[in-house]
């Protein structure tokens, strides 16, 4: 799935986050482009702020929703993918064997130290900000600096061929609408909380995405509770009320 | 009245004023012809005469030498003089990448996108622009001989670190318990780990 | 303890570290916010912090403005530094603009920034100083007619070359498809330098 069709009937939306304020589908193309941290998009201001924009009279309102509904569940397969990195094989291109749980936990552990790494490392450039080198240099004797021939040619190489545009064919077609998806949570809610997880364990990797766009905007609407009582531990959801 | 011999503090000082780049004890040694014990000696007292609390010029001690820069506190007006805004904090994506680079590194960018689970070419890129990543060699087991990735001297400066070793170990950032909740979630609830 | 405000002094200090060039007294008031009066008397307190007995930085009133510079009694230590010291590595930025120049050369600021797709102009500088890119003529196609720039002599002998001629073909380095991407941004208009 590509963003352009959408170019359209979204074009009038603009969100005021934190980390971007602009035309929504602005932020879309940061994101593919890798200069904005999906990590950092708030996806549930993002679904409640297109919410408090939604028009359903308008002529093209079911379109804008629809596609609304088809690029948020991308965002938030995006950012699955970001937290749980073990659960994607394609990472890498090839259509690997599915991981054994122990291996998964294995990946998942090693991206938790390095999620914590990272942390760390915010705060130590953080606490190291503003430090600001002397202008008052001298500059070395001419004819010391050497450098390598091989470098500049792999400069160029490097320089000369990435001017592709960002890989979106991890992204499918989805084919189930946020609607129907709500209307499935609504009657997995009548019998009581259900885990994300059993709600979804029958779907594929698009449909979970989508069913937690929906699932965010029910919450939205006030229909039901979202708790997750850790980070990437289980989601469940409730009936509000 | 330039005619009285330098004192050793002095000559130190100088050094320490026309470089950009930290300078390694050994280096001011060399350039100011102290021996080792007198350098030691007025890196000290530079220390003192350039204390966060009493000067808008500070000496650090990062990436294996001494530089030295202006006080964080006196930053504002830095950047008022260079009409330069800060330059933007590092996403997180940002810091994952030098993470990997940090603690496992040096390693490929593929090594880094596999750790990650996500394509980080366009990650490690703006973090060599930034100077914050460079190649460090290249391995010759993979096809192709990829690039291997590590952290810079002006990272170990932009983290006010002394060297590589100046970070908590990896295993010290997650707890036991919480890699055996991990384990457990994964491995327990019976359930497959991806859909098809 | 950097949480202190810091005092008028340290601001003026902080300025002057950032600055080769002398800074005059209202630039100086400008930048950190104080007035006339407090920046002479911050100023009077740094002629006596850096002066020439007691300090190897010294506060020099040269050319209408106020600058620190090395004091000439260390000249010797600072003169061995200049001989001994390694010069900094280029960053990677800076090897893909130096491969800009020497296989698209000569070419603009502007086509440098658009093959390369980030702004390069800070990259660029940094060459230039360095004395490995100079500017060879000037675009008269391009409104404003900016400055061509191409690799020097400096360059060719720091990679020990002869000529420009010396390095691999550029079609051996990158696909046919590649190189015409590569052409199509380096026409791609200079009036439109900005990314869309």
């Amino acid at each position: 799935m590509t963003f352009e069709p959408l170019g359209r009937s979204l074009s009038d939306f603009t969100v005021e986050l934190d980390v971007y304020s602009g035309p929504y589908e602005w932020l879309l193309a940061l994101i593919l482009k890798d200069e904005l941290e999906i990590f950092e998009v708030p996806l549930r201001e993002l679904v409640e702020s297109y919410l408090l924009s939604r028009e359903p009279e308008a002529a093209n309102g079911l379109e804008r929703d629809t596609d609304f509904a088809g690029s948020a569940a991308a965002l938030i397969l995006l950012k699955s993918r970001t937290l749980s990195p073990a659960l994607d094989a394609e990472a890498e291109g090839g259509e690997e064997e599915p991981l054994s749980p122990e291996e998964l936990a294995g990946r998942l552990t090693e991206y938790m130290k390095i999620r914590r790494a990272a942390e760390h490392l915010r705060a130590r450039f953080a606490s190291n900000a503003g430090h600001y080198p002397s202008a008052h240099v001298v500059p070395p004797r001419p004819g010391r600096l050497h450098l390598r021939p091989e470098r500049i040619s792999l400069a160029a190489r490097q320089a000369f061929s990435r001017l592709l545009e960002p890989p979106v064919r991890h992204l499918g077609p989805i084919t189930v609408t946020l609607q129907q998806l709500a209307g499935l949570i609504r009657a997995a809610l009548a019998g009581g909380p259900v885990s994300y997880e059993s709600l979804t364990s029958e779907m594929d990797r698009l449909n979970r995405a989508v069913a937690f766009a929906a699932a965010l905007s029910l919450a939205q609407e006030g229909s039901l509770k979202l708790s997750q009582t850790e980070p990437l531990g289980p989601l469940t959801l409730e009936p509000s009320g | 009245m330039s005619d009285l011999p330098p004192r050793p503090a002095h000559l130190v000082e100088a050094v320490l004023l026309v470089s950009a780049r930290p300078i390694s004890r050994s280096d001011l040694a060399s350039a100011t012809g102290l021996s080792e014990h007198e350098t030691e000696a007025a890196l000290a007292s530079l220390a003192e005469r350039y204390a966060p609390e009493s000067s808008g010029i500070v000496l650090r001690n990062v990436a294996g030498g001494y530089s030295l820069s202006t006080n964080p506190n006196c930053a504002g007006a830095v950047e008022r003089f260079r009409e330069e805004a800060r330059p933007a904090p590092l996403s997180g994506a940002a810091h994952e990448v030098l993470a990997c680079a940090l603690y496992l590194g040096p390693l490929t960018r593929g090594a880094v996108s596999r750790v990650r689970g996500v394509n980080s070419d366009a990650v490690v890129r703006g973090l060599i622009e930034r100077g914050l990543l460079t190649e460090v060699g290249t391995d010759r087991d993979v096809p192709g001989s990829p690039a291997l990735l590590g952290v810079t001297e002006g990272f170990l400066a932009a983290t006010g670190s002394a060297s590589p070793e100046d970070f908590p170990p990896l295993d010290s950032l997650v707890t036991p318990e919480e890699l055996d909740r991990v384990r457990e979630r994964l491995t327990s609830s019976g359930t497959e780990g991806e859909a098809p």
